[in-house]
């Protein structure tokens, strides 16, 4: 079973894998941890507030890595996402994969990620010295997520080990 | 009733994090969006079509003509900015 | 200054990034970690030997990272690898990767170690119940490896933030 | 002198780590693997022609021209299998 959780407090990711570890057929660990810059977009940000819909949130992470699942050979995977006040060099988010060979554990680490960013309902408020404002969606988000849906086709072909 | 749910920036704009409607008027996610926006003040423009506003049924992405019925949970929200 | 460590004792991930993580500029940390499977082309194995180059490994590491530092925007990057007798469920190497933006950090992460897999002077030794072995060089690596040079063409079309 | 190192399988299968050898009979990588497998015994079948052994001069990967000199410091070994 995934682990996947949404808190308000930190988490640490030498903790989180040693709780997978300890299975001989994994071979390769891909993790992902995003944080909170103080730079976005020119403005220096001093805090992010992260909001998001509780009853929805675990249902929409669930469904992101039960794709992942259905789609990659995934040994483990887990997802924690903080929510609430964060600072500059805060941890955001943490996605681990844990699988037999490398590309499977590489890509589907970075498939969790893409349609975290586009999927899951959290939303960014940033408050920098002049003002608060509500982080807006990049486009760049939508076009790393839709990558996915065009490399479908090609998912029964050569995997690397 | 429908238990409707507002997020973000969307909903400090309509400045209203939820509420109950009755259902008969609004048996569709566009029904509904209609109904809100014939309110007048902030909710034309919060919910103009040219925003890019999501809806969710029940806690599942939902489009225009998703059905809407007694007791369902609808949330709207401007498009997600999380990881 | 990237950090390139070979050697016998383990390593934890989570000190690792503690180490770098203290910059505001960075808002995604890629990282990989390799284990040793038990099981190996279907035999039981009970050790790992790694052997290596003393005097190249460094060397070679330290090119692959300044490939990588040339073709993505990397804030930091480390990268450890064991060497010495290891057992199923050790960990064998690491790689981390910060940047700004994700793609650079997954995409600088998974080249790395593509090319640790062909191009760096280590050499694994099995031992099962029945035997010792080398293990020889999976040609899916050296796949893997040369889809970069592919790639390459690309390198200057649309980033992913 | 040229200062040879063999690594891994080709280390076992030649038994012997390093050793130094004149330079004067071998100008260029090719050159020295023309020499090693004249020895005969395990060295033309560890080094034949269709196995995939690689090779490093000064500790950089090099080709079959790629010439040597004194104190030139060569390894040889089977492809890599770290990571």
């Amino acid at each position: 079973m995934p682990v996947i959780r949404v808190q308000t407090a930190d988490f640490n990711i030498a903790d989180e894998i040693a709780l997978m570890r300890d299975n001989p057929a994994i071979g390769a660990i891909a993790s992902f941890i995003g944080l909170v810059r103080d730079i976005n977009d020119g403005l220096g940000v001093k805090t992010l507030t992260l909001e998001h819909y509780p009853a929805m949130t675990e249902k929409a992470v669930a469904a992101i890595v039960a794709e992942a699942e259905a789609r990659w050979r995934i040994i483990h995977c887990t997802v924690i996402h903080r929510v609430g006040e964060l600072e500059p060099c805060d941890q955001v988010v943490l996605v681990i994969v844990a699988s037999a060979h490398r590309a499977d554990a590489f890509e589907a680490c970075q498939f969790i990620m893409d349609y975290l960013k586009t999927r899951a309902p959290f939303w960014k408020k940033e408050r920098t010295p002049q003002s608060a404002r509500w982080v807006e969606a990049r486009e760049s988000d939508a076009v790393a997520s839709l990558r996915w849906r065009a490399e479908t086709a090609n998912l029964s072909g050569d995997r690397i080990d | 009733m429908l238990n409707i749910l507002y997020f973000a920036s969307l909903r400090e704009q309509v400045g209203l994090a939820h509420e109950s409607i009755a259902v008969p008027a609004v048996a569709t996610v566009a029904g509904l969006i209609e109904t809100l926006r014939a309110r007048g003040g902030e909710w034309p423009d919060a919910l103009a079509a040219n925003k890019p506003w999501r809806v969710a049924v029940n806690q599942e992405m939902a489009a225009f003509d998703t059905p809407l019925k007694s007791d369902d949970e609808v949330a709207i929200f401007p498009p997600v900015t999380g990881g």
